[in-house]
């Protein structure tokens, strides 16, 4: 057989052998573990790739791991939200070019290998993780790719850092365990651990208690990784104080693996014929548009920088939280596109940030005036992807939010769709204030006047990525026609 | 108040926690999902094709080898965070009167316990092995045999009385960082033999001379790095 | 791709490659960068006055470039209309260009305003050929972003709060829009301009004028239809003079564009007349004339007064347009033409007195005329333009609204418009009094500020003679007067 | 109820006391002890109840590794919780 028949365990495989090995390969020569990494990395892209265009060819399709066929052994699947895999490994492997000339000024040489094998592992659990097709994996690749991610936060210095590392670990241990409670309920009731099996089965259990139970620690241990409102605390503590490549990592890519775990349990459980899951949807909606306007606001009265950008994860985070409440076709669809440009956006946000941070040192707003003038590349990608945050058309950011209030018009919700607006107003006003800043200030400080254009690497994955956050806008038809079908099972619920 | 909000939410979770169990189907009678569906599915298939006397090691090692892979990297991981964050908070930031600098203080221990200690590794050593390599046929296997040898490693730090020395002496510090990947490398092995001899990444070969020294393979790889990981988090905590 | 096709794709993209390319080339050899901003404003000018004339019997194509998410495609058309308008924007923004080379020091920041503002002309061309209310309000949101580095760009403290001012208005006014073309769509299920507007729009009448009071609100506030017109007043003063320039003539009358695509195109005649708007529309326009005409005779600062005079001339053209009569819908868009080559060499006078003498009051022009003969007869003859004097250009489209608003039989209306034309006339003439009024004043007697010459002075004599030629040969083909024609047949008979 | 039973109860029992106790004391250094206890319990009950794979991971993690590596953060940061 091919490399893409065994390439849904090889998306897990190679990231996660390739980070194991780092620290033992690279001890005499940290710098060079870079390479490496980046070498694994691009390979689990290739392979990604190559998964995506059999998906094309003939539709979703599972693995069996071992050969035992399901719900015997562990079945990995892929569909179309599977796909966010390539997405996921493109930004992880622009995050490793970024970090070559990041990573030696925030983290001593002797400890470089140990960030590559965290961020290869982290990437290794998050494929894991969506293309899982089992409950346990899930909350196995849970822990792997949660893990890794604390400790990358921990890796910044500063006593900060450790403290929202902490901060960090603790609420995701809680959330952890409610998402093994649930999945434990589920055994008891089903019998077994593969989603699709116990999906079938769940309608036959005895009771609705458990199964209920189940749901709601389900969602509530996913919405803390998620940062859902009001269980976002931790996440602006953590993404401000982590190294930049890192921030970009968390917010771009494993916030959304709380996402995509609220998705996976809506479509786990929405065959289940007596449990009603509009309660939860409406909860849902609620709370992702408080998330919009309360992340919009605490981010407009920020002065620094990434927290600033921090607050626009949970706001943006909102959104995708509406489209999949609301749950009719164009939202949800709405919804798990902007999964995916969210994702290229905030990589780009935060990379742009930490090369502003990087090469002046400063890192409050209102010293960085003038920077652009400094470093005009670096602060023009961080403009055009803050006004892909903001969702101005027709840039990326405006599919996925156009969608959802669609959707929220199309199901008789007007109020929400002026949060939609209003929320895309505030984030405008602060990305306006960051750019004028940036370009039509004069200098303040004496380190903006010394500061020099980052280097080449830096820039290459900064440019890429601010680009893709403009271009992804311009595909956005087609990318709706991609998610639609996977996005379906969800819809059929509302 | 914070007392009493905490305790109320306690009480709310242990009533939904108790509402669910109670519900639960019955635990323990044959008619229950849990024994009726797939696990009845690993009774009657798992000595022939788990290929493990020992029905938990055939469902770690052959069924849900990939949910191993994720915890035998989980607990790698954990390693490789403690290294990354112990050693940047650096020793100078440390707080409070009453530390104690493993480092250079000699803890005061009898001679009647570190003679026992002493004694005991070498038994506790065998065990530890045998609870590893025999984990297919009896209860037991790679992760109970590593932890009992990881313990046996650092009781020996504690009490040998050698607590001033660093951790360059067991091992060469180029094979430590191997023998503390050893759990995900063993099942990026896996992966290959099983892609050679069965054409499934993640399965065990056919043949069961070989299936048994696969799974020995695995069990002596899970076992030994988790014993490595272990005395690596110990040493990092003591030192870091 | 037909060259039909191609041409507005050029015609947009053209301006903002040019300004990079001025950019680079302009801060390591000033003559090239000159040569690369002239051709390209040149070219640009061309390839929209030949659209203009190609498409002047009706729609020429539509196309469907971009599909980002069910409907917000990106659609540009071709049509009477917008390719009016393009060849206004891109006229204007030839002489401005051009007049900038001298008006701004030669340093690198000039370029800078070149390529900022020539990306701004490749954005108010994508608004004109705009094929849907998204398409268009991207092009209109993106200019707006883009000229506020130009209105800030002496970066005095009273420029950048100017600015500011600019950019809160402009961003309200978007979310009004973005409110109003979602419910649009909700209500009509299309957002495309067509001609005679919508086939249906369902919805409470609440609501539709909900959605069309949203879209005039948004797009009014660029129009500086009273009372939104708060950012005009302070941005003119505070912009460089060719950019005052562009801002008064085609910017505002950019606003007026989108509110005559949301009338005409999307809600259509006969909907806007059972809607019972338009009186309400024509009494607010007509209001703006008067209120911002007695503003601007109380003004005393040059450039805040030919603001005012801006706010109360882009009242006309929405006063004319409420009555949705042919001849003076025709009348409007002359206006606009006209207008904004009026307007913008009024402000290019402003800006080579204010470079020459250092005078920005109209109380300090007094003997200008000594020092300065040919500026002040340029001056002259603008003003007497913008009053309406014959044959000037400005006279032939007031007349022409004024024919309009009598054959609609809005007699109230044509009242406010001669009062208007009336107040024109008396904060126009204390002007042009003033500056030919000898002076014994010894600080401007023996000033060594003589007449300037170059770049401004050039583009100030074009403006003139063009005030002039539009107005006496107003009537031969080809010229605004009669492309309007086509333009407000289209609209008002949309060819079924 | 037979003895089985009553073994059973009587360990939850230990276990419940023994959480109520880490909960409890300030003192971490006795916390931690508990802890090991509360393993070591627990270690019984899975041997009862038929799983001695996952008694003696409990046994040799609960309370031996994680005691130990307790302990050895409790040096570090002094044993009084504040």
């Amino acid at each position: 057989m091919s490399a893409a028949a065994h390439g849904l365990a090889l998306v897990v495989l190679v990231p996660i052998v390739g980070g194991a090995l780092i620290p033992a390969l690279f001890r005499r020569f940290p710098t060079a573990a870079w390479g490496f990494a980046l070498a694994s990395s691009a390979l689990t892209l290739a392979i990604s790739i190559s998964l995506i265009r059999r998906l094309l060819a003939e539709g979703p399709f599972s693995y069996a791991a071992g050969g035992w066929p399901p719900p015997y052994g562990v079945a990995l699947h892929f569909d179309r939200f599977g796909a966010a895999i390539a997405v996921f490994s493109m930004i992880t492997l622009l995050v490793l070019i970024f970090s070559r000339r990041y990573i030696p000024a925030v983290v001593p040489i002797a400890r470089i290998p140990l960030y590559y094998a965290l961020v290869m592992i982290n990437l290794g659990g998050m494929n894991g993780f969506l293309v899982t097709g089992d409950l346990f994996n899930l909350f196995v690749f849970m822990e792997v790719f949660s893990v890794s991610a604390y400790a990358l936060v921990a890796m910044a210095r500063g006593p900060q850092a450790g403290l929202a590392a902490i901060k960090y670990l603790l609420l995701g241990a809680v959330s952890s365990l409610l998402v093994l409670f649930a999945i434990g309920l589920i055994f008891a009731q089903t019998g077994t651990l593969n989603m699709a099996d116990a999906a079938g089965r769940l309608d036959a259990a005895a009771s609705i208690v458990p199964t209920a139970l189940a749901l709601g620690a389900l969602t509530i241990g996913f919405m803390v990784k998620a940062a859902l409102f009001p269980l976002h605390v931790w996440l602006p503590d953590a993404h401000a104080s982590a190294p930049a490549p890192v921030s970009a990592l968390l917010s771009a890519v494993v916030v959304k693996a709380g996402v995509i775990g609220i998705i996976r349990t809506l479509q786990t459980f929405s065959d289940h014929g007596s449990l009603q899951l509009m309660p939860l949807q409406s909860l849902l909606i609620w709370l992702g548009a408080i998330a919009v306007l309360w992340g919009a606001v605490a981010a407009l009265v920020q002065s620094d920088l990434k927290r600033l950008l921090a607050y626009s994860t949970v706001t943006n985070i909102g959104y995708i939280f509406i489209g999949l409440g609301i749950g009719s076709a164009t939202a949800a669809s709405g919804a798990a596109v902007h999964i995916i440009n969210h994702a290229v956006i905030k990589a780009a946000l935060f990379l742009a940030a930490g090369a502003l941070i990087h090469q002046s040192g400063l890192r409050h707003i209102d010293d960085l005036r003038g920077l652009g003038e400094r470093m005009p590349l670096s602060a023009l990608a961080l403009g055009v992807a803050l006004l892909a945050v903001a969702g101005v058309p027709p840039t990326a950011g405006f599919v996925g939010k156009w969608q959802i209030g669609l959707g929220a018009l199309e199901t008789g919700r007007p109020l929400l769709m002026g949060v939609v607006i209003v929320g895309g107003l505030l984030v405008l006003t602060y990305g306006v204030r960051i750019i004028n800043t940036l370009f039509f200030r004069p200098p303040l400080h004496v380190r903006v006047v010394t500061s020099r254009e980052a280097p080449p690497s830096m820039l290459a994955a900064i440019l890429l990525l601010a680009a893709s956050s403009f271009l992804l806008g311009l595909a956005g038809k087609p990318m709706l026609d991609f998610v639609a079908p996977a996005i379906l099972p969800l819809t059929d619920t509302g | 108040m914070r007392k009493f909000l905490a305790l109320v939410l306690i009480a709310a979770l242990g009533a939904v926690l108790i509402a669910a169990v109670v519900n639960l189907p019955e635990p323990g009678t044959t008619d229950s999902p849990v024994h009726t569906h797939v696990s009845a599915g690993y009774i009657k298939g798992g000595h022939e094709a788990g290929g493990a006397d020992n029905l938990v090691t055939a469902v770690l090692l052959n069924y849900r080898a990939i949910d191993t892979f994720g915890e035998v990297t989980v607990i790698f991981t954990a390693l490789i965070a403690v290294l990354a964050a112990t050693s940047l908070a650096g020793p100078t930031e440390r707080s409070g009167t009453q530390n104690i600098d493993l480092k250079t203080t000699r803890v005061p221990v009898s001679p009647v316990v570190s003679f026992v200690v002493r004694l005991m590794a070498p038994f506790i050593a065998t065990f530890a092995l045998f609870v590893m390599l025999k984990g297919h046929e009896l209860p037991g296997g790679g992760f109970q045999g590593g932890v009992v040898l990881g313990a046996m490693l650092i009781l020996l730090a504690l009490f040998s009385g050698r607590t001033d020395k660093t951790d360059d002496e067991e091992l060469p510090p180029g094979l430590r960082n191997w023998i503390r990947a050893a759990g995900p490398l063993v099942f990026g092995a896996l992966g290959l033999t099983g892609l050679v001899f069965s054409g499934w990444l993640f399965s065990l070969p056919d043949h069961p001379f070989w299936r048994e020294m696969v799974m020995i393979g695995l069990e002596l790889g899970i076992g030994i790095g988790g014993a490595a990981v272990l005395v690596g988090l110990f040493r990092a905590l003591r030192e870091g | 791709m037909t060259l039909t096709s191609l041409l507005p794709l050029i015609a947009l993209a053209l301006p903002i490659i040019g300004g990079l390319a001025a950019l680079g080339a302009g801060r390591r050899n000033r003559r090239l960068g000159i040569a690369v901003v002239a051709g390209t404003a040149v070219t640009t000018f061309l390839i929209t006055a030949l659209l203009a004339l190609a498409a002047k019997d009706g729609l020429l194509r539509e196309m469907t470039l971009v599909q980002i998410a069910p409907p917000v495609w990106i659609v540009f058309r071709i049509d009477p209309l917008g390719t009016l308008f393009a060849a206004t924007v891109s006229g204007l923004f030839l002489l401005a260009l051009i007049y900038a080379f001298g008006y701004l020091p030669d340093d690198r920041r000039q370029w800078r305003f070149h390529a900022f503002a020539m990306a701004c002309q490749g954005c108010m061309i994508g608004v004109a050929f705009a094929g849907n209310l998204v398409t268009l309000l991207v092009f209109y949101e993106l200019f707006s972003l883009l000229s506020y580095p130009l209105i800030t760009h002496d970066r005095t403290r009273v420029a950048v709060a100017a600015g500011l001012k600019y950019l809160v208005y402009i961003i309200t006014g978007g979310a009004f829009v973005w409110a109003g073309i979602i419910l649009v769509f909700h209500l009509g299920g299309e957002i495309r301009f067509l001609p005679g507007g919508l086939a249906d729009i369902n919805g409470s009448p609440g609501l539709v004028l909900a959605t069309f009071a949203c879209l005039v609100t948004g797009f009014g506030v660029k129009a500086a239809l009273m009372p939104l017109h708060g950012w005009v007043p302070d941005a003119h003063p505070a912009a460089p003079a060719p950019f005052s320039a562009v801002l008064s003539g085609v910017m505002v009358a950019t606003g007026v564009f989108g509110i005559l695509r949301v009338m005409f195109e999307i809600f259509g005649v006969s909907r806007l007349i059972e809607m019972g708007v338009l009186p309400w529309l024509g009494g607010i326009a007509g209001a703006s004339v008067l209120l911002a005409a007695a503003r601007a005779v109380g003004e005393d600062d040059l450039k805040r007064r030919l603001a005012w005079s801006t706010i109360s001339q882009m009242a006309y053209v929405l006063m004319a347009v409420s009555t949705i009569g042919g001849q003076a819908v025709t009348g409007a868009f002359v206006h606009i033409t006209h207008h904004a080559f009026l307007k913008g060499g009024l402000f290019f006078c402003a800006g080579l007195v204010a470079t020459v003498t250092g005078a920005t009051r109209i109380s300090q022009l007094r003997g200008l005329a000594q020092r300065m003969p040919v500026t002040s007869l340029a001056l002259t003859v603008l003003a007497l333009g913008l009053v309406g004097i014959p044959p000037l250009s400005g006279f032939i489209s007031k007349w022409l609204l004024g024919l309009g608003l009598a054959d609609a039989g809005a007699m109230v209306r044509l009242g406010v418009m001669l009062a208007g034309a009336l107040l024109a006339a008396v904060y126009l003439w204390p002007i042009i009094y003033r500056i030919w009024l000898p002076t014994d004043d010894p600080r401007f007697a023996h000033s060594h500020s003589r007449e300037a010459s170059g770049w401004m002075l050039g583009i100030l004599i074009a403006t003139g003679m063009l005030a002039v030629i539009l107005g006496t040969a107003a009537t031969l083909p080809g010229f605004p007067l009669d492309l309007a024609k086509n333009a407000a047949q289209w609209l008002v008979e949309p060819p079924p | 109820m037979s003895v089985s039973d009553l073994f059973d109860l009587l360990i939850l029992a230990l276990l419940i006391t023994c959480v109520l106790g880490i909960a409890r004391v300030r003192d971490l250094a006795t916390a931690v002890t508990l802890f090991a206890i509360y393993s070591f319990v627990l270690c019984l009950l899975w041997a009862h109840r038929g799983a001695p794979d996952v008694a003696m991971t409990e046994a040799a993690v609960g309370a031996g590794i994680t005691a130990v590596l307790f302990f050895t953060a409790i040096a570090k940061i002094g044993r009084r919780e504040k």
